[in-house]
């Protein structure tokens, strides 16, 4: 058995619930192994970088210490911890000041930092260790006709992403392996606001609404994400968004792992696809 | 001890050097050394009355040998050469010290920059004690020239040479020449019709007597050194007897492909048959049978239509590539540019949006014998109303190119232009700076803002489609403002490129490219055709991307430099150079592989490495490679150099 | 201290090359919030340029950053402007008399104040304690949503945190007083 | 009869293998014993430092001189023997070049005791002792010998007038050597006892053009014993080093380790192999150079084994402290 290290993310606790339950599902079902970092803490999203840049160098390191700790690589489902995660680790080797002061500060509170384990986002470790004819093997239901979009977010392909930062293609191929009819999305790699959503609501909204009305305009059935932050945005604010800008239509926001789980026979509760708020049952219809 | 009288002459370069070195001081200090008879300091060395101090004091004090403290010995160390043999001293025992580029320039403390100098001149007065006099050979010269590539600069080159009654080999890999100047339509500033002016020019190149040119050709290998060159080419089966084919096309409308393949010379935007005619004013004007299209030469399965339809029995698919070998005196480079992919940068919509397309497809379709026979179109066949032009794509790019194309200010208003002249849609140019320098260039750049374009200094950053139209994103950064601006089409105007082909062509001709992946030429202000290679010239987008005038005036002058050498009748290879010691050589075989100039081979019989030196260059790359030390660098060798950093340290 | 911001900005890491910037305004147009701010990304990199420190500082814009590193990626001097935007959030939070908006100041405090006491996050927490510190009527705001949330299972009202607290409020606090940079 | 050549054999810096190659020549060691006297050996005989001191300038005909000069008594010793024999010979690569003490220099004294007296995972040395040349016994105040800051060759600290190269110096060598000063055919001084071509050229292995894309330590390959071990990834100093110890190393599938030291025109034995390997290396840019590089154990410690003290990397020419 294939043993990866997991750093959940404060999301996937939580409102992300569902994304790590098809996360660990589909995993199982290869028969993959994931080790939850010990004690892990949050990884300061674009909050901690924002006040205090050697805070948020600090929070990502203690994970990847702890993670060091242990072997395999990190594997991350959510695109702003693999973004913070990964940017420390480039900083530590680019600024000596960096990777001095945290040493430094660790060294104070009797951290180590032994070494750095090598930071992937979950998709990035599907598409290449896994692959995508091992992903064909096992769709025992190909989710065929469902029309959707990938949407892999900003932080996942920039600005150390493993995928074209303009035009991704990991997803929609991955999509494609499990039988999905993928529409050409021109808003793939486009922001979801973030957390702007919280502070400056009348700015996210204009971007979640701008890749709504696309996705929808291309026909798609349900925008494919990776990402808990995006999850969110797009799915839990989906409906005052539509009052604010009077649109019509609502569209089911779904994990890749959740697709993954469906094509590979898991069960829908399996795979916490009941939690979305846009509910996706119709779309679904067709294949389960 | 040796006893050698040695002259050191220190420059000031005006306050160049003086300016920061105490001239004075070093000459005084390197006067004390116990060798240096004359230790001399003075304002300008390389003057008239510099270099007669020098002469003066070689004859009359008898020096054997002199260091010059100045300038890089690229300025002017042949300068001081010619002063030492003019006091009748072998040139070469002579020795700079480079104190203005190594020293005064890079140094702003004035005490540390005289200590520097003066090392640096102790190392050179410990290095000239060892040189030895080597004298310059002359080999004659073949009075061929070899011009590789048949767009307007090759083609410019070719004409001038032949035109002074000598042979000319012409290289094109495409069928037929006249490269992307052939596929203009307008040429700015002037709006010249680009056939009407470069149809008169292909059709001489295949009349002159002197030059033989050679389409579907490649070169696969340069031997020899400069006058001497022997340059081996591979011509591709054409499958057409070209004796027999008259160009009339009864191939192309009969073959089955017909209108299934799409079109190269149109940009794509038409669609062709495997057997075709490139353009109404090829030349060579013979149908081209394209190989990896022709159903009969992949897969052997056809009906060959052509053929029968062929009444000059022209088609024959028994021809197989042939082998020619030239020897010539020159090599003229013109082997242009590749357009920058617009699909490498995704968020211009490129390959994804129909009414998006390059520059050249532009071109293609104002052309009057174009695909749209002139007329601008969208997709759906109807005229624009507006369009947006975006400079710099894949130019002044760190993430792409980091140069500037140069030419796409110009045309990209010459597009403007034409859209306005054709269809008086509303253009929008979005771009970073105006670059119009050139002559004529800035009126021209007046006079389209005056015909009523749209200018907005802003670089695109994005093209969406948003409810089926195109919109470019841009900042109208004069405004300050976030714009969205709805058109119908979008013109990209990409980069110049290197061709995809130039690290082969490089390496099969021996010379260098710069960072920018360009040829490089020998000196970028005062040496632009030359290569670092003799007898090998630039002309054109090979070297760096230019437009039309700049690119003629380079073909000329690479003719220029080729005939000089056939006027010359002989040429002077530097004495510098490396030798074997075959007693020390153990055959390893390290140094061939590092040879960038093929000058080294092995003596089979003898099992040793053996050195051409009229094609050697003395780079030292096989001394310092060779690791039993067999191999010497004149001039250069271990000795002089060890002695040269005792110098420097001492 | 510094000769002006420009030198400011360049002696952190990410602001080193703002002196490349050619003013093309790549930044700008690839922004998703450019078209609401009074300075676009291009006119900051020129304000600070030119030295205006203070309306820089002050400017809500850049809280308007997403950070979603487009102007970043597309650059084509190489200028990483996002790390230039957390640059100048973490100078005006430093001086907070230059901060302004309360929503911001209050989710960004809120935030903050949760990792530094326990190191998780919990939304729910994060969203009645920003409530409370700016206006607690947006709590009912985020009612209906909290219940939907709570409804399908994505809302944790246990509060989640690390067990080694005490290393990471220690380490969480020598960067704190090393000047945050 | 001729009188019998006066002969000492003196150790400084060595493992005594030069010592023991005198033994290897077997029964010409008779034919030694029948030539010479040895008046001092001190790994075979007893002698004390008095017994040197007493003899006259000039009383030893021949000396060999083996191991480098790293501490203070053999430094004192290479000039006290130098200064009473005729023919003073650096004996071994150690004498010679530095051979493998010399590789100390990549370090310092301190770096040295450091590794000695502290960071080795058995010293248990709390108190951080480090040892001293002045030690307070009962018997009263003892003087030890001063270790150098870096290893020296013996020509460094005393003139030479022939060096016998190897590691050891194979039998032959050491034949040759002592026919050429008993019959008094003597070569010009400073010469090297030895070929006078490089390995690479003598060797018979089949050479085509080289490029290596992975370096290999020998035990991971059993090379093709025909072809040319550099081409097959393992670092042969073959190219750079005098040929006349007859193959053995080769011979037996092994790449050469460089012990007859720098061939004829070769200034740096290592800098000359570094050159030579980096221009063989199969890459493309800086990146995968560095790859390659990586699978590279140990370089310096390779292409410097046995001449790191005579490389121009360090002021070569001045010796002692």
């Amino acid at each position: 058995m294939v043993a990866y290290q997991y750093y959940p993310g404060c999301s996937l606790h939580a409102s992300a619930r569902d994304y790590d339950e098809s996360v660990r599902g589909v995993l199982g079902h290869l028969a993959i192994k994931l080790e939850e970092v010990p004690d892990w803490n949050c990884c300061g999203a674009t909050i901690t970088p924002s006040l205090n840049q050697l805070q948020s160098q600090i929070l990502p390191a203690r994970n990847l210490a702890l993670a060091a700790e242990n072997r395999g690589d990190l594997v991350v489902p959510c695109n702003a911890c693999y973004m913070s995660l990964k940017k420390v680790q480039h900083n530590m080797v680019k600024y000596k000041e960096i990777r001095e002061g945290v040493i430094d500060i660790f060294s104070q509170a009797g951290l180590s930092l032994t070494g750095m384990p090598e930071v992937r986002h979950l998709l990035e470790m599907i598409m290449e260790d896994v692959g995508l004819a091992k992903v064909k093997e096992m769709v025992t239901k190909p989710l065929k006709d469902l029309k959707i979009v990938s949407y892999s977010g900003c932080q996942l392909v920039r600005p150390l992403g493993f995928d074209d930062p303009e035009d991704p293609q990991a997803l929609d191929q991955l999509m494609e392996a499990l039988g999905a009819k993928v529409l050409p999305f021109s808003q793939k790699s486009h922001c979801c606001g973030s957390s702007l959503m919280t502070t400056q609501p009348e700015l996210a909204f204009k971007m979640v609404d701008s890749i709504l009305e696309e996705a929808k305009k291309v026909g798609a059935e349900m925008v494919v994400v990776t990402c808990p932050m995006c999850q969110l945005n797009l799915d839990a604010y989906q409906g005052q968004i539509n009052n604010k800008f009077n649109r019509t239509g609502q569209l089911p926001i779904i994990y890749f792992t959740q697709l993954m789980g469906l094509a590979m026979g898991l069960s829908k509760s399996q795979l916490g696809i009941q939690r979305g708020i846009v509910s996706s049952n119709k779309a679904l219809e067709k294949i389960v | 001890m040796s006893d050698h009288k040695i002259g050191v002459y220190v420059c000031h370069c005006g306050s160049n050097i003086n300016g920061v070195v105490n001239c004075a001081k070093v000459t005084e200090e390197i006067g004390k050394i116990g060798e240096v008879v004359v230790a001399k300091d003075y304002k300008y060395m390389c003057s008239d009355p510099g270099q007669e101090m020098i002469k003066n004091d070689i004859k009359e004090k008898g020096l054997d040998r002199v260091v010059i403290a100045a300038c890089s010995p690229r300025m002017h160390e042949p300068t001081f050469r010619r002063a030492l043999e003019g006091a009748g001293l072998n040139g070469y025992l002579l020795e700079m010290a480079n104190i203005r580029e190594h020293v005064s320039w890079v140094t702003k403390d004035k005490e540390e920059a005289t200590k520097k100098a003066l090392s640096l001149v102790k190392g050179a007065v410990k290095r000239v004690k060892l040189h030895e006099p080597i004298e310059e050979r002359e080999v004659p010269v073949t009075n061929t020239t070899l011009v590789l590539g048949g767009g307007i600069s090759g083609i410019q080159a070719a004409l001038q040479v032949a035109e002074a009654g000598h042979k000319v080999y012409l290289i094109e890999q495409k069928q037929y020449i006249g490269g992307n100047m052939a596929k203009f339509d307008k040429t700015f500033p002037t709006l010249d019709c680009a056939a009407c002016i470069l149809t008169p020019k292909m059709v001489d190149v295949g009349q002159s007597p002197n030059i033989e040119l050679y389409t579907s050709s490649e070169v696969i290998k340069v031997d020899g050194y400069v006058g001497n060159f022997t340059v081996t080419v591979r011509e591709k089966p054409r499958y057409i007897n070209h004796d027999k084919c008259t160009g009339c096309g009864d191939c192309a409308s009969a073959c089955i492909m017909k209108n299934r393949i799409p079109h190269e010379f149109d940009e794509g935007l038409s669609k062709r048959s495997a057997a075709y005619i490139p353009f109404p004013q090829a030349v060579p004007l013979k149908a081209v049978i394209d190989d990896g299209n022709c159903l009969f030469l992949t897969r052997k399965k056809c009906t060959l239509a052509c053929v029968k339809a062929c009444g000059a029995k022209a088609i024959n698919f028994n021809q197989h590539e042939t082998i020619h070998e030239f020897k010539v005196g020159s090599i003229i480079l013109a082997t242009g540019f590749d357009l920058f992919d617009a699909k490498r940068a995704p968020q211009y919509g490129y390959g994804r949006y129909a009414n998006v397309i390059n520059g050249l497809q532009f071109e293609r379709m104002t052309n009057a014998s174009g695909p749209t026979s002139g007329h601008i179109t969208l997709a759906d066949g109807t005229e624009p109303k507006s369009v947006a032009v975006i400079h710099c794509v894949g130019s002044r790019d760190e993430n792409y190119n980091k140069y500037c194309s140069r030419v796409c200010c110009m045309s990209s208003v010459k597009f403007a232009h034409l859209v306005k002249d054709h269809c008086d849609a509303e253009v929008y140019e979005f771009y970073i700076d105006m670059r119009t320098f050139g002559k004529g260039y800035e009126e021209f750049y007046n006079r389209v803002q005056e015909e009523g374009v749209h200018f907005v200094r802003g670089k695109g950053a994005e093209v969406a489609q948003i409810d089926g139209r195109l919109v470019v994103i841009a900042e109208d950064t004069l405004l300050g403002q976030y714009r969205e601006i709805p058109v119908d089409m979008v013109i990209l105007n990409t980069a110049l490129e290197p061709r995809v082909d130039a690290e082969k062509v490089a390496q099969t001709l021996g010379i260098s490219r710069s960072g920018d992946g360009f040829f490089m030429e020998s000196h970028i202000k005062l040496d632009p055709v030359t290569t670092t290679t003799d007898g090998i010239y630039l002309a054109g987008c090979c070297q760096s991307p230019k437009d039309i005038p700049d690119s003629v005036a380079q073909g000329s002058a690479a003719a220029a430099q080729s005939l000089a050498i056939i006027a010359t009748g002989k040429v002077k290879i530097s004495p510098i150079s490396a030798s074997i010691d075959s007693e020390q050589c153990a055959g390893c075989r390290i140094c061939i592989g590092l040879c960038t100039y093929r000058a080294i081979k092995l003596n089979e019989e003898t099992l040793r490495a053996e050195i051409n030196e009229a094609v050697c260059k003395g780079c030292g790359t096989c001394a310092a490679g060779c690791p039993s030390g067999a191999i010497r660098v004149s001039h250069f060798n271990d000795d002089q150099l060890l002695a040269q950093i005792e110098g420097v340290l001492a | 201290m510094f000769k002006d911001f420009t030198s400011e900005i360049m002696s952190y890491p990410g602001g080193e090359k703002i002196t490349a910037c050619m003013q093309c305004g790549t930044c700008t147009g690839s922004c998703p919030t450019s078209h609401a701010m009074q300075y676009t990304p291009r006119r900051l990199i020129s304000l600070i340029r030119a030295n205006q420190r203070d309306t820089v500082l002050q400017s809500l814009d850049i809280w308007k950053c997403a950070s979603c590193y487009s102007c970043t990626t597309r650059c084509p001097r190489g200028i990483k402007f996002t790390d230039i935007m957390y640059i100048l959030k973490n100078l005006a939070w430093k001086e907070q008399s230059k901060m302004e908006n309360k929503n911001i100041a209050g989710f960004y405090n809120a935030f903050q104040g949760l990792i530094e006491k326990r190191g998780r996050m919990n939304e729910a927490e994060l969203i009645m304690k920003y409530s409370f510190q700016t206006n607690p009527v947006k709590l009912l705001e985020f009612a209906p949503l909290g219940m939907k949330m709570l409804l399908k299972g994505r809302a944790a009202f246990s509060a989640p945190s690390v067990r080694n607290q005490v290393q990471l409020q220690k380490i969480m606090k020598l960067a704190q007083e090393r000047g945050g940079e | 009869m001729a009188p019998k050549l006066q002969l000492a054999i003196y150790w400084a810096a060595a493992c005594g293998g030069c010592d023991v190659a005198i033994l290897d020549t077997d029964e010409k060691i008779l034919n030694i014993a029948e030539a010479a006297d040895i008046v001092l050996w001190p790994i075979a005989m007893d002698f004390k430092y008095e017994d040197i001191y007493k003899m006259e300038p000039g009383s030893i005909d021949v000396c060999l001189f083996n191991g480098a000069i790293r501490t203070s008594e053999q430094e004192e010793l290479a000039k006290a023997l130098r200064a009473r024999s005729k023919f003073m010979i650096a004996f071994g690569a150690c004498a010679a070049w530095g051979g493998i003490p010399s590789l100390a220099n990549l370090t310092n004294r301190e770096g040295i005791f450091n590794t000695v007296y502290k960071e080795t995972a058995t010293t248990i040395n709390e108190e951080d002792i480090r040892p001293d040349t002045n030690y307070p016994g009962p018997e009263g105040e003892l003087h030890l010998p001063r270790i150098y800051d870096r290893v020296w060759s013996l020509d460094q600290v005393v003139d030479v007038d022939y060096y016998v190269p190897g590691c050891p110096p194979t039998p032959e060598t050491i034949w040759t050597a002592i026919l050429a000063i008993v019959t008094g055919n003597l070569p010009p001084k400073g010469t090297v006892i030895g070929g006078t071509k490089s390995l690479c050229d003598t060797c018979e292995r089949e050479k085509t053009e080289k490029k290596i894309t992975q370096f290999k330590r020998p035990f991971e390959i059993i090379a093709d014993p025909k072809k040319c071990l550099l081409e097959q990834g393992l670092v042969c100093c073959g190219p750079v080093t005098r040929d006349g110890c007859g193959h053995r190393c080769t011979n037996n599938n092994m790449p050469c380790r460089g012990c007859y030291g720098p061939s004829e025109k070769v200034s740096d034995q290592g800098a000359k192999l570094l050159n030579a390997i980096a221009s063989i290396m199969d890459v493309k840019d800086e990146k995968s150079a560095q790859e390659l590089a990586a699978t590279w154990e140990d370089p310096a410690g390779t292409v410097y084994r046995f001449s790191l003290a005579k490389s121009l990397i360090y002021d070569y020419k001045k010796g002692g402290e």
